[in-house]
């Protein structure tokens, strides 16, 4: 399956990454994304999101999703 | 309802002052209009700021706001709600965000701007990174994550 | 600060904008502004409203505003606090009543602006006479007392 | 002494009064100023001021003191 995956602010800085395609098999989880764009440990205030909705590091990814990975947020 | 993400600078008192006659709302049906503003302010955490660059998750940051936008208008029966928040780079006392809410009665405009309020500062999907004054430092705002 | 009786009709939101050029305020000292602001209604209590006869009690009013005003600036740290209330003739649409906080975070400006406004509700001392639409019928709002 | 009374709204035009200045000896309460304005009873939700003052209808009353007396407010 295809997916993309984004990465914000801070984070997007720290691991070089803006947005990515990445093509993918099996049964896969947003950390199992994580593990496939870096082998740095996902630090423990990380935010994750599918297709624009808060998910969990468990969640299961599907064909053509949208991956978010973020630091935490602070708008207003 | 609107919700707007403004990559330029917006004057808040007339976007209000504007909104009522492009709303839904009948003219003499809102005896409460509850608004909140956000600045940006030229120190932080005791350094002089000299400006903002502000990002957001193009997409999820308008999901976000629309729904929670939604629960508010129903949970507090509101007439109307505005919402708008900056992007880009903003320079002190530049308006920020403006959240505004209007109802028949002044309960509800109070409750239904703070919780839209209090929601898009714990949830909407913006980043601030500001540059200090005098200096090439910049810094991401309470968003500091560690990646190791 | 700033407490006003208004005989005339004013514009809250352009009396909010100007505001802080003719404060004390610091340019980029303040990074949160809460405002109320109540408007006529033309119904009440299942009745068209025509228009609103405003009494006040020249003196106690100022007098109970101003000092609830110290008393809110100093609880919350307020940087600024604005308060203007229409006497007078008003009809729907016009605005009765701005209560404006500044402060340097959103929490001070919001308790302080929802103080004000609880406090002049509860308070301070105004009168209104509704006139009914297609009536000659007028009536006290919220302040029946029987006399006998 | 020398007071000045004030009434306000309803209540003004319930007892045809909007402001006096009345003389008064010994020692007068509240309670007595209406007395002296009115003989219907002070109603229950009746409110008093002396001086820009909330106060209860138990209060000494001293010479130059404005006293008022009003329906409950409705501001805002």
């Amino acid at each position: 399956m295809n997916i993309t995956v984004k990465v914000f602010a801070s984070l997007r800085e720290d691991l070089g990454i803006d947005s990515a395609n990445i093509r993918l098999s099996g049964e896969v989880t947003t950390l199992d994304v994580w593990k496939e764009i870096t082998d740095k440990q996902p630090p423990s205030n990380l935010l994750c999101a599918i297709n624009h909705q808060y998910v969990g590091f468990d969640e299961t990814v599907r064909d053509g999703d949208e991956i978010a990975f973020f630091p935490p947020v602070n708008g207003g | 309802m609107h919700i707007q993400i403004c990559p330029e600078a917006f004057d808040p008192w007339s976007e209000i002052s504007d909104y009522p006659a492009r709303s839904k709302m009948k003219p003499g049906s809102y005896g409460a209009c509850s608004v909140f503003v956000g600045f940006m302010r030229d120190f932080n955490l005791g350094n002089k700021i000299q400006c903002l660059e502000l990002e957001h998750y193009h997409g999820m940051t308008e999901k976000l706001l629309t729904e929670h936008a939604e629960k508010v208008d129903q949970q507090y029966g509101l007439l109307e709600l505005l919402v708008l928040h900056r992007v880009g780079m903003i320079y002190p006392q530049d308006p920020i965000v403006l959240v505004a809410t209007w109802s028949a009665h002044r309960a509800e405009a109070f409750k239904g701007c703070h919780d839209m309020m209090e929601y898009l500062k714990a949830n909407a999907t913006f980043w601030k990174k500001e540059s200090l004054a005098n200096s090439q430092h910049q810094r991401w705002v309470d968003s500091q994550i560690v990646v190791t």
